[in-house]
């Protein structure tokens, strides 16, 4: 498994000095000028003309206020759109390991199910909800390994779920609980566990710790930068949490209205914020002011709470 | 039996009655099947009204036995066929002959010889004597209130003793099924048992039963079974009038008793299905019509009550609502031609067609005067009052629909009510009504005593807020001349005397007219000529009741 | 269980709950009513419209719906535009004022029903404690016990079978299954901001209630209410005709009842007994349709309309 | 805890049942002697004799305290005796009830069962297929829920089976050639009976179904496991059976255990319509006869069977949501 050399330890801010606006070296994920229309009485332009690149291992942060488009682009990434939501134009192109370039939009049927989850994981907004409430976790990951890995046993199923279990910090036994016997932040460390199931190269991830309180939150970030690290895989990271991301991210797009606006690393964001909207964004989270890494979001939790 | 609407019309009606029959494999074609019995006729297939399911009860005794055990499986001593005039003798079944004595306490009924029970006893005067004072014995069977000691008083004779004198109550007594002492005597407690295996002297013995079904067969040791062609009748429990009616024209029913509309015109395709008229319903307006009993409103005014009658346009309502089948109704409650006898001449039937200026008159000479809104009123009292009728009784509904709209030309005013039958009952039984539509049916005999006692008679009459006998004399009406009539009628078999005394009780009750006359409805049983003939028709109705075991003797299958 | 009967409803309502904050919650409210003029909603009130017309403008019209006339069971004709019953009563005069009657029953019996779920399912609700307890319980009871049986029982009991009898009966005996509609939305919204606010700013219970939590559950409401109307009017026509609804008073179901007991199908009289049974019907199916209306606003995932068409579009751009 | 307040909750609610069963008879006007005094009197005038004698046979007697009744009422319950039926008297109401039972609890609770499975099947793939010709019947299924029943019962007898011949008339089997047992003629013959009544059965109740899963299918659609079951690459069937439709159908489970308080109550209509012998019959016949204590009998046995009814899916749904094992109700 890849490792991007470039990448920064733990959960400190950006590595300085990487320009955001050049495209990386070693593209995992390519996006040109895609667009994606909400057809109904009035058509919404929800992404417009959008293009980026993802490098292997990279973090990308996405922000945004609520409804700009970004967990919209993410699902266009992985075809997950359905009506009315339309791609009107543009193109996805992953660069797989193997050295094969995978038009994704081309995709259809058995092969599109073959590149998910395969290639690309997702982990979704909303913890609470990512899990089927009336199948257990080890049925979950099963039904992973059963479409994907059709030739594992029994017992190599069994085992690569308590590896799974393991590596996100949980308690193997867990395996055959429920969603509801969960905690929040036990559920999301399932679903990041399930998202590396099949070692993915790209993992979407839309606000993974939304509705997760402060201290899990936080468990959760850091828990993933780590296996980040390990296993080298590209994270693009959703939120409309800015400060956040700048903690996280090697590079930040800024979305509005379904465009992409700012893309810099997380140092240019934080200090050289070319367009006003970031600054504006940015300017609204008051405790951004404090200690470095030390946010505390009271704001922003009660505004997700309401979201909710 | 009747084959009344009213009854049929009850959705739920249990089956009290048997009439019809019935035979089986019909137009359809699809059904010859095991139910042949080859050689002599096929099955019957009856429907006698009952809904539901049916339960286990050949008790004889019980009011709730199966419809047609009375009759096909047991039999009487006598039968009394109300469709024959008064002057016909009863026909006998298990009895000979019998005797009244003078003032009516005593009869002696002699029996006949050489009849088995199914089970190969012999049939004798123990075993009517002991049905007789079985249900002497027991209250809850004593349905005439005066059952008879009985004692026998020879190898073919039973002595029947009453407490008081018994001319009219001689037809129910003779009419009670007698039951075989050898089995009747062994049960423990003969008001409910239900006899689960039933030994009759009738030409049906039990078959198979089902909850929605059951078989009678033929029974080879009845006195008479070569003169019976049927092997067996089937009766069915259905949901009410138009699942029956369906089965019906779909030539699934030989003998049924069904309230259908428009009969005639219905049947009219169907050459095989005919009716026989059974029953008369006379339909009236009851009235409380007592003051002193505690009536109230304007109805207990005779005039108003005559000026009513006047009013009326029966021919339409004949037309509308009975489908011009009804027929000419008696101020004094005799069925016009059959009981001419008994009806005195003063009385001619009411007249089809309505009198309004008549009815005006009458009511303006008593003090009426016609209001501003059309009706009329005395004393600040508007002539107007309210209708109770059973909900679900159509013809009954339709005939004060077309009431409402006639009476209304004669500045009355009726507002139908209709009430769930518990509540109608209640209302009659307390006296907590003003005007009823109701029918006075007939009694076991043609004998108008039946109808007086019955619905004129003080001694049927309870006060207004008592609990009386809601199908008594509702009407609350009371007469020292007419309960003096009725007594003396009750201890006399003279004819003449009958008569005598009958015109004295017109004299009283037609212009007193508690009860307002509309039509006489002729309830009727529909049969079938597909599978046998010789059923009772107008000309020689031998039998009233279908469930009659002399029926069976007659049919004659085709072919 | 009973409560679990609820969610299928509920989830309407949590749809409704995407509303994410204060001033879209208040444009919601206006936009609902715009939202609602889709072609299903404009079709289902032009059908109730015409029936609701024939109901009040048709018995000013018509004829005397009891007037005997002594052509019995005639089929329609100039005279009788629906022919007429045995009687020869006309048949559209009667449809008239059974439109009228069905109506009424239908209307009033959905709106005490819904009266009677807002109290125990909103009060309770928003009390809490030993009073929404025993209000959950009354009406968890009132739903398992069967109320068919139950309203054949009481109607048969009472004294004449009036309509307002049935009117009362129905409602007895239908409105747990709102209740406990209304008490989980109740439940949900109580501890909304917006609702905390005027009750810690001291708003008086009632107001809180008639204010900020009635209007927010009106969607629901309405839905329930135009489904109350086609239950009651389903439910007085089958009382009528196993004979212990409203008689002696027209509604489509004593008229079917008439019809039925006039063996209106053996004379092949269909002007006596198809017209009513298709009022009902469209009635239902318009009413339906309404609903369908509010579902879809209050949940615009429930859409059917127009999705195949972007599909086709959808697959065309792809393509190309 | 969760268990024993359910348990509570059906006691509390049996006891009610029991209550209002035992006060509305009591309330009912007239009484049984004078309904079936109607039917004897269309046979011959009903004397004040009669109706003595048939008072002291069916025991009618109201001099006894209410409170003395109801303790009686109680216990009698408790030893099994329901009395005897008026109307089938002398039969004991259990066995009247044991004889229809068994058709209505076949019939209609068997087509209740089909209607719920068939009308998830629908609703799911309509569901799933949203904005395609099957859910684009969704409405025409809905209106057909809105003709009432007994009209639509009526024309479909009068249209193939008084017309076309094709179904029989009514009834529960061809009594004429067969009779209740374990044979194939019969079951075949009850089977060809049964048809009719339970095709109307399903025409006038699948819509609700349908509508109800549809819905709830396309809501359960948008969860978010739906949709990371989808990128998670699993088959279509998988996501739509496993995933979406063992959500949504989790309360129209819940609907159908009420649901069946509502089919007895509907069996009163169909089986007048087609004469069927069961217990919706029986219970009509029991309130126009003024028969209490079959009438209370009738209503202890449909509410008993409702209450266990729902007891039992209630249990059962434990199993099929795991939440509620947890969460208590």
């Amino acid at each position: 498994m890849s490792t991007n050399p470039e990448m920064s330890s733990a959960a400190g801010v950006a590595t300085p000095g990487r320009s955001g606006s050049v495209a990386p070296d070693s593209p995992l994920l390519s996006i040109s000028g895609l667009s994606i229309d909400y057809l109904g009485e009035r058509t919404v332009h929800a992404v417009a003309n959008v293009s980026l690149q993802l490098g292997r291992g990279e973090i990308i942060g996405l922000a945004g206020e609520s409804g700009c488009g970004k967990s919209t682009l993410a699902y266009g990434i992985n075809q997950l759109l359905v009506p009315p939501a339309v791609i009107t134009e543009g193109g996805v192109t992953f660069h797989d390991r193997s050295g094969d370039d995978i038009d994704v939009l081309a995709l259809e049927d058995k092969e599109l199910r073959r590149y998910r989850w395969n290639k690309v994981s997702m982990v979704f907004q909303g913890a609470m909800n990512s899990l089927n409430p009336v199948i257990s976790v080890r049925a979950q990951l099963n039904d992973v390994f059963a479409t994907h890995r059709p030739q594992m046993s029994k017992a190599e199923r069994r085992l690569r779920s308590g590896e799974l279990l393991e590596l996100v910090g949980v308690d193997p036994k867990r395996l055959d609980s429920y969603a509801h016997e969960l905690s929040g932040g036990m559920r999301q460390r399932v679903m990041i566990a399930m998202a590396l199931a099949l070692d993915p190269e790209l993992m979407i991830m839309d606000e993974p710790t939304t509705a997760l309180d402060v201290v899990v939150q936080r468990d959760i970030l850091l828990e993933i930068t780590r296996l980040r690290e390990e296993l080298g895989f590209a994270v693009i990271f959703i939120t409309h949490d800015l400060p956040l991301l700048l903690e996280i991210s090697d590079r930040i797009a800024i979305m509005r209205h379904g465009r992409i606006v700012e893309m810099a690393s997380a140092e240019e964001i934080f200090f050289a914020a070319q367009d006003p909207y970031t600054r504006q964004l940015l300017r609204s989270f008051p405790s951004l002011t404090g200690e470095r890494g030390d946010f505390i979001r009271h704001g922003a939790q009660l505004e997700n709470e309401e979201v909710r | 039996m009747i084959f009344s609407k009213r009854v049929a019309r009850l959705l739920g009606a249990a089956s009290l009655t048997a009439v019809l029959a019935v035979s089986a494999c019909t137009g359809s074609g699809q059904e010859t099947g095991d139910d042949d019995t080859a050689g002599e006729g096929v099955i019957l297939q009856a429907y006698g009204g009952a809904s539901g399911q049916f339960v286990e009860n050949y008790n004889p005794l019980s009011p709730t036995v199966l419809e047609a055990i009375r009759g096909m499986v047991y039999e009487s001593l006598f039968y009394f066929n109300p469709l024959q005039p008064l002057s016909a003798k009863p026909e006998p079944l298990l009895g000979e002959s019998y005797v009244v004595n003078e003032d009516g306490t005593v009869v002696d009924v002699t029996i006949k010889t050489g009849v088995t029970w199914s089970d190969g006893e012999p049939f004798t005067a123990e075993d009517v004597a002991f049905t007789y004072n079985t249900v002497r014995d027991n209250p809850e069977l004593n349905t005439t209130g005066n059952g008879p000691a009985a004692e026998v008083t020879g190898e073919n004779t039973v002595r029947l003793s009453f407490d008081r004198p018994a001319f009219p109550d001689v037809p129910n007594v003779l009419a009670v099924s007698i039951v075989p002492e050898h089995i009747f005597s062994e049960m423990e407690n003969v008001v409910i048992d239900p006899n689960l295996e039933p030994v009759g002297t009738g030409p049906m013995v039990l078959g198979e039963f089902t909850a929605q079904s059951y078989l009678l067969e033929k029974n080879d040791s009845y006195r008479n079974a070569e003169d019976v062609a049927v092997p067996g009748v089937r009766y069915f429990s259905l949901s009410g009038n138009q699942a029956a009616t369906d089965k019906l024209l779909a030539g699934e029913l030989d003998m049924a008793g069904i309230a259908i509309p428009d009969v005639e015109t219905v049947l009219a395709p169907y050459e095989d299905l005919h009716i026989l008229t059974t029953t008369f319903q006379q339909v009236v307006l009851t009235t409380c019509s007592d003051e002193e009993m505690g009536c109230e409103g304007p109805q207990t005014d005779p005039t108003v009550r005559q000026a009513m009658a006047l009013a009326i346009d029966r021919e339409q309502i004949n037309q509308l609502a009975y489908y011009g089948r009804g027929l000419e109704i008696s101020p004094t409650f005799g069925v016009v031609g059959r009981d001419d006898e008994q009806i005195s001449d003063e009385f001619p039937p009411m007249s089809m067609e309505p009198d309004v200026a008549g009815a005006k008159e009458l009511l303006e000479d008593a003090g009426w005067e016609l209001g501003s809104d059309g009706v009329y009123a005395k004393d600040g009292e508007r002539l107007s009052f309210d209708v109770i009728v059973t909900s679900g009784y159509t013809d009954y509904i339709s005939t004060l629909d077309i009431l409402k709209q006639q009476l209304a030309e004669a500045g009355i005013e009726i507002n139908p009510q209709q009430q769930a039958n518990a509540e109608i009952l209640s209302a009659r039984s307390q006296g907590n009504f003003q005007v009823a539509i109701d029918g006075i049916f007939g009694g076991p005999t043609a004998d108008l005593y039946y109808i007086y006692n019955n619905n004129f008679s003080s001694a049927q009459a309870a006060p207004v807020g008592e609990n009386g006998n809601p199908y008594g004399n509702v009407s609350k009406f009371s007469d020292p001349t007419v309960d003096a009539a009725i007594q003396a009628a009750a201890a006399t078999q003279d004819p003449a005397e009958k008569v005598r005394l009958y015109g004295e009780i017109q004299d009283v009750i037609v212009p007193a007219m508690p009860y307002i006359p509309l039509i006489n409805n002729q309830g009727f049983g529909t049969y079938s000529t597909a599978n046998y003939t010789g059923w009772p028709t107008e000309e020689d109705p031998y039998v009233q009741d279908f469930s009659i075991g002399l029926l069976l003797e007659r049919l004659e299958p085709v072919n | 269980m009973a409560e679990l009967i609820t969610e299928s409803i509920a989830v309407r309502a949590d749809a409704a709950d995407e509303e994410p904050d204060d001033s879209q919650r208040r444009r919601g409210r206006s936009a609902f009513w715009r939202r609602l003029l889709t072609p299903k909603f404009v079709v289902g009130a032009v059908v109730v419209l015409l029936i609701v017309l024939f109901g009040l403008i048709g018995p000013l019209i018509t004829q005397d719906p009891n007037a005997i006339d002594n052509i019995g069971l005639s089929s329609p004709s100039g005279a009788h535009p629906l022919g007429t019953t045995s009687v020869g009563q006309d048949v559209l005069a009667q449809l008239a004022h059974s439109t009228r009657g069905s109506l009424t029953v239908g209307v009033l019996v959905a709106a005490f029903t819904l009266g009677l779920s807002a109290f125990f399912g909103i009060i309770g609700a928003y009390i809490g404690g030993i009073t929404d307890e025993g209000f959950s319980l009354l009406s968890n009871v009132m739903l398992v016990i069967p109320g068919l049986p139950l309203v054949i029982v009481i109607a048969s009991y009472v004294e004449s079978q009036s309509v307002l009898l049935v009117i009362v009966v129905l409602a007895l005996t239908g409105w747990a299954a709102g209740a406990r509609v209304l008490r989980a939305q109740t439940l949900s919204l109580r501890n909304r901001e917006y609702v905390l606010a005027s009750r810690v700013a001291g708003e008086r219970t009632w107001r809180v209630i008639c204010v900020e939590i009635l209007p927010n559950l009106l969607p629901v409401m309405s839905s329930g209410f135009v489904f109350g109307i086609v239950g009651a009017v389903l439910a007085e026509a089958g009382l009528s005709f196993i004979g212990i609804g409203a008689t002696g008073s027209l509604t489509w179901g004593t008229m079917l009842a008439d019809a039925q007991n006039g063996q209106a199908l053996l004379f092949g009289a269909w002007w006596w007994f198809a017209p009513p049974g298709l009022l009902i019907a469209a009635l239902g199916a318009a009413l339906s349709l309404i609903n369908f209306s509010i579902d879809e606003v209050i949940n615009p995932k429930l859409r059917t309309t127009n999705i195949a068409k972007v599909e086709r579009r959808t697959k065309r751009e792809h393509q190309s | 805890m969760s268990i024993l307040r359910k348990l509570a909750f059906y006691l509390v609610a049996l006891f009610a049942a029991l209550t209002l069963n035992f006060a509305i008879p009591r309330m009912l006007p007239s009484n049984p002697v004078d309904v079936l005094l109607g039917k004897l009197q269309a046979q011959g005038p009903v004397t004040p004799e009669t109706r003595q004698a048939l008072m002291l046979l069916f025991g009618t007697d109201t001099s006894v305290p209410i409170w003395q009744q109801y303790l009686d009422y109680l216990q009698s319950l408790a030893t099994g005796n329901l009395g005897v039926s008026v109307t089938y008297f002398p039969t004991p109401v259990t066995e009247v009830i044991a004889s229809a039972l068994p058709w209505t609890l076949v019939l209609v609770g068997l087509t209740t069962l089909i209607t719920f499975v068939i009308g998830m099947v629908i609703g799911t793939i309509a569901g799933w297929k949203r904005g395609t010709w099957v859910d684009s019947l969704i409405p025409s299924t809905t209106i057909l829920a809105s003709v009432p029943y007994f009209w639509l019962a009526m024309v479909l007898v009068y249209l193939l089976s008084v017309t076309a011949g094709i179904f029989p008339l009514g009834g529960g089997y061809d009594v004429r050639r067969t009779s209740p047992e374990l044979s194939f003629e019969f079951l075949s013959s009850a089977l060809y009976y049964a048809a009719l009544p339970a095709l109307t059965i399903v025409i006038s109740s699948i819509g609700g179904w349908i509508l109800g899963m549809r819905n709830m299918m396309v809501s359960t659609l948008s969860e978010d496991y739906v949709i990371t079951a989808r990128a998670k690459g699993l088959s279509p069937k998988r996501v739509m059976i496993t995933y979406a439709a063992r959500n949504a159908a989790l309360p129209s489970i819940a609907g159908f255990a009420i649901s069946l308080g509502f089919v007895v109550g509907g069996s009163v209509v169909m089986e007048q319509v087609f004469s069927y012998p069961g217990i919706g019959n029986a219970f009509l016949l029991a309130v126009q006869n003024n028969d209490y204590a079959l009438m209370q009998g009738l209503f202890l046995v449909i509410t008993i069977s409702v209450l266990g009814a729902n007891l039992l899916v209630d249990l059962l749904y434990q199993f099929i949501d795991p939440r509620t094992r947890a969460r208590g109700v």
